[in-house]
């Protein structure tokens, strides 16, 4: 695992903007995902939400460390992805709240964030069934000779799957520029790691592939960020797929539903300990990069920003249905 | 003699009663031990048998499947549960080509009673966790497919489906899972429902309405709502679809005159679509009108509540497709 | 201008032609280069077009079309073979839900462009091996679904397919390849015909014959052994299952009163089903007598031959059933 | 890989009567097929015919390390595997003339070989579709705590199948008895491994699986018997899954439609020159075990045994129609 601390930041070469920006972009999602939470108990967002809370690292160290060019595809616990991918909070909460501002339209809901502007090809409900669009992803650059690199983001449990595995043999096999960035948070929703594959070690997936691969801390933005560059360079290289193991832990349940019977309140107090946005905050205080002031501010503006996109959501009026039958084919054609 | 039961209790009661009578009865799928099951069906199971008989797996249903068809050929009685009948659709091969085939392919010299229990249903799910399948199964000779409305039925074909030597495909639904109902008593000995046959829950004369799980409950409220305008439905819920139960419906045809059917799949081929095509075949010179089908609307499910309420059918529908076939009895009868 | 070309050749001068026009298509599947294709069709590719653009791939359905289908959403215009339409039950995950679902739950902002080939058929190839699915994919709404049965049918679909924005799933039968029909030269412009529409192939006056792909070819049969007794058919090949065009099929019973269809799937929930639920709905006081379904008996395919040849329909058994219509029809009427 | 050699034929403790059985059953399996192939040609088989010449090594070998309580679960190419475990050529002949006397009745045909009655759960057409079979009737030998193991058949090509990945972690996750046996003759229908799989080592595609492996000269039987006892061995010992990759090659096409347009003459015929039959037999010459004149004897009776079995099938009554409608439930029940 790649070992964190503050004094790597200078050789990060990170000006003082862009690592505050990190921060930034991690309470927003915090907020964000709280604020969802919060919304959700009142009614105003129904069905499924993941909540990204205590994960924000992997997400914002990763997104950071892409190129615009570069291609973003995820698993269904995509608000994070969509906010550090640049999705304004606006639109993320509208499509909670099921409304025609929603980032899609309120077609897709939570688990289907997309902002194909951005180069984020969205979320995706079925666990690893997006894992095969990023090898297709990753061969359409490859083909059009455009250098663009395909993270995917999907967690332990997704790699029990056979779609797993048959995407990563094909990128392996026709070397394709793919990051497959697992969040291995101990547990797919219930079942924890250890009951359900074989090895703990999630990178060590990537050998029966001939794939490099590292395992890196996922509750340390900064060391997201480098191990993200590293494998990025690889892919960008013509090395082939990358599988980047991040060890992360989510905070909240899996999803609202979570009874939360698998584990105890104590290991959940042990990993809520080492937040990773309050350890950022703690080390770029202590580094002297910015002031608690500053960060207040930045929290404050956060939390403005994400009460205003409640608000938005709240205001916007749903899809008009006489659009009901839109979206269903590309090219017009009767349909039945 | 009998009490009411949820339709989860009918069929935790049935899990029960099955595993304590049958050391080869076991329980596999995804985070239905220390989870206690997406719906809550499997609680406390694992505390109470333990791991060898309540396996949490991985996130692999062909393999989950596939495992519970071989554990079935080598002598032991998997009962498994795919989340939602939408995550089927990985395992499908094992389910069609495998679990369906082998005791033909084998000419009888191989079994697999392997109950794959597996839930329908919506609610701002999206796209991918909003639909149904059920036509898609009965559509494959050497399955069973159960799809219970009633907590009765629930645990009466569970129990029935753990004991028979075919693969069932058995269909709860997740708007189904707190409906409460009639159930024996267990000291009432052994509730074994057969896993056939159509019945018959509501008698009338001006129409059949036919429909199974959830959509029994819309054509029970059309028919309550329509008998306030004097119009008398009767209603039939088709509990199994493969095999179908056709001659209930006919039976009840040459009586009422009129057929509608509903679903919450897609119309084009859902269950509704054999079930026109066979009564027309059957019952043909006793049609008044043509059989009307309420099934979903054809396009994918949207998050967004109010688009949704507009995908799926619900009593008005049901009422508004029942005036059709019998506005146009009057209108060819005038 | 038109000249006999093979169904397989049809297709082959398809891919030939997409290909040529547009860097953008290419071709994915297993055994469809160095092997040649497993029914031939693409044999001569690798060679001409290199390992870049006709791609042999892993044992891995799953993976081969959700590749496709995020090549498509990056850009590219895959052609993909899947060896038999049995096997795509283990990739019918990627294809209905992402596939079909893309479109729609991501607002119109990704399109799936991706064409998957596949072949129906049979001739003692056993249980697993001989089945055919076009029921379910018809029944999913975002698919547009394709079962040629004449090689012009099969160019045009395919170059259509190719340059479409919608996925497709292409429907061939491995019976078929050898069939010979005339298609228009090359040089008398693309052959880009839509991918909707049923067509009347033979007119008729007595009873309509409804059927696609192989099944086709035995209504036309059953039509000219008819004719002989002196039975006026009408024959229409649906050509595509979704959409589905059931006014072509309506206007017709409108002017023969009688409907047959006739298919190689199994009966229950066939697509026949589909057709005579709306039929019956839509000309109802056209018809004289039930609409009669002929599809293949309701069992796995066995593999020995003289039992094989009892499961499928044949042109006698479409005779049989159309006499039976009529038969019916004399019988009220006297 | 474990090298092969006369010299360990008394280390491995067999009689001559055990030496000599494993050559007549290989001759057995070579002439099955060869009249199989001659049959087809005739027209009285049809349909798919995959031929096991050239890998009987791996099928005799590893058959013959088995217990009778073990169970053998194998892929279409199944015919060695029928014959090697006990079922009479004459009831195989005749499945695949489809008569009633086949050993399933005219029902499964060449891929659906199978005989309960010694534990052998037959041939599976679907590529790597029977593999989690085996890993359920593992779960079926552990739970009863029966002793028994399964050996489960399949090629390279299946490795690269997602049910091949869901059913390894399964059996490594629970310790499930069952040997995995690849065949990696090279080629998946006409499809190199090295275009296909990222790694050309099968064996390496257990160690995502922290599953014991070893590679074996397929074409050497008592390598192969050997290997397969040490698997056998493992597995029963409650160790979990092991994965055991034999290095065969087959001689004919994948199944007789082939054109061979993927493989040259000349690779065919280096593996030719080293004939499993050919070396064992000389092997066995030359230690003195047999004479030349006993395996002529041998071969002879093989034929006549083959012979026969052609004429039983050709003599035999095809199935009864009125049976159309048996096997497809097991319990009674309105079909429709
Ligand atoms: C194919 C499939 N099976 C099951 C589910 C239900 N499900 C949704 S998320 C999830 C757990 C996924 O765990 P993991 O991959 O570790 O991701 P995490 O949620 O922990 O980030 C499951 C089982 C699903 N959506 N798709
Ligand atoms: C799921 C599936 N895909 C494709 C096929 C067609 N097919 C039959 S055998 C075969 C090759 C299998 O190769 P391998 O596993 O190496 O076994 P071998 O035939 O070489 O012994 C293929 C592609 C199939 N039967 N099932
Ligand atoms: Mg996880
Ligand atoms: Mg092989």
């Amino acid at each position: 695992m790649t070992s964190s601390g503050g004094s790597r930041i200078k050789e990060l070469a990170l000006e003082k903007d862009d690592l505050v920006d990190l921060y930034r972009q991690m309470i927003l999602i915090r907020e964000f995902e709280e604020h969802a939470a919060e919304q959700y108990a009142r009614g105003r967002i129904a069905g499924f939400l993941h909540l990204y809370i205590g994960e924000e690292a992997t997400g914002v160290g990763a997104v950071s460390a892409m190129e615009d060019r570069d291609h973003l595809i995820t698993h269904y616990r995509d608000h994070g992805y969509a906010l550090a991918r640049g999705v304004a909070p606006d639109a993320a909460m509208a499509e909670l709240f099921g409304k025609e501002t929603g980032i899609v339209h309120g077609r897709g809901g939570s688990m289907h964030f997309s902002d194909v502007s951005k180069n984020f090809w969205g979320g995706y409900a079925i666990v690893a069934g997006h894992i095969p669009l990023a090898s297709g992803l990753g061969l359409a650059s490859q083909y059009q000779d455009l250098g663009s690199v395909v993270v995917c983001i999907f967690g332990d449990g997704a790699t029990n799957a056979g779609a797993f595995h048959e995407a990563a043999n094909l990128a392996s096999v026709w070397k394709l520029p793919i990051v497959f960035l697992v969040e291995n948070n101990l547990y797919g929703m219930g079942t924890a790691v250890e009951y359900v594959s074989a090895v703990n070690d999630m990178s060590r997936k990537a050998m029966a592939y001939d794939m490099a691969s590292a395992r890196v801390d996922g509750q340390d933005v900064l060391a997201v960020r480098e191990a993200m560059q590293v494998a990025l360079e690889h892919c960008r290289s013509g090395n082939g797929p990358y599988l980047l193991e991040s060890l992360t832990y989510r905070f909240r349940g899996h999803s609202m539903a979570d009874p939360e019977s698998y584990r105890s309140k104590e290991e959940v107090e042990r990993f809520r300990k080492d937040d990773p946005i309050v350890l950022f905050r703690n080390k770029l205080i202590e580094d002297g990069v910015a002031t608690q002031e500053e960060f207040d501010q930045i929290d404050a503006d956060a939390l403005k920003e994400i009460e205003q996109a409640v608000q938005f959501a709240e205001d916007s009026p749903v899809p008009d249905p006489s659009t009901l039958d839109e979206f269903i084919y590309a090219d017009s054609g009767d349909v039945r | 003699m009998a009490r009411e039961l949820s339709y989860r209790d009918a069929l935790r009661e049935a899990l029960h009663e099955e595993m304590d009578r049958d050391e080869r009865v076991f329980l596999m799928g995804e985070d239905i031990g220390a989870y206690g099951g997406s719906y809550v069906v499997t609680n406390g199971f694992l505390e109470e048998y333990g791991r060898k008989r309540v396996r949490d797996t991985p996130i692999s249903e062909l393999g989950i499947v596939g495992a519970a068809v071989g554990a079935a050929m080598g002598g032991l009685r998997p009962i498994i549960e795919l989340m939602t009948i939408n995550f089927s659709l990985l395992a499908i091969d094992q389910i069609v080509n495998h679990a369906a085939k082998l005791h033909y392919m084998f000419a009888g010299t191989i079994t697999a009673p392997v109950v794959i229990r597996t839930a329908s249903g919506w609610g701002q799910l999206g796209p991918t966790h909003s639909q149904t399948f059920e036509g898609w199964y009965a559509h494959v000779p050497g399955l069973r497919v159960v799809m219970p409305a009633t907590p009765r039925d629930a645990k009466g074909f569970l129990k029935t489906a753990a004991r028979g030597n075919d693969p069932v495909v058995f269909i709860e639904h997740s708007l189904l899972y707190r409906n409460r109902g009639e159930v024996e008593e267990p000291d009432a000995g052994d509730l074994l429902l057969p896993l056939e046959g159509a019945e018959v829950r509501r008698e009338g004369t001006d129409v059949t309405l036919v429909s199974w799980s959830r959509g029994y409950y819309l054509a029970l409220g059309a028919a309550e709502e329509l008998a306030k305008e004097g119009i008398s439905a009767e209603v039939i819920d088709m509990r199994v679809l493969r095999p179908l139960d056709i001659d209930t419906v006919v039976e009840s045809v040459k009586k009422t005159n009129h057929l509608v059917t509903v679903e919450e799949s897609w119309r084009t081929l859902g269950v509704g679509s054999e079930i026109a095509a066979a009564v027309q075949e059957l019952a043909f010179d006793y049609l008044d009108a043509p059989i009307a089908r309420v099934g979903s609307r054809e396009t994918p499910v949207p998050y967004a509540k109010n688009l949704e309420r507009l995908i799926f059918p619900d009593r008005d529908k049901v009422v508004e497709a029942v005036k059709g076939v019998l506005a146009r009895n009057l209108v060819s009868v005038s």
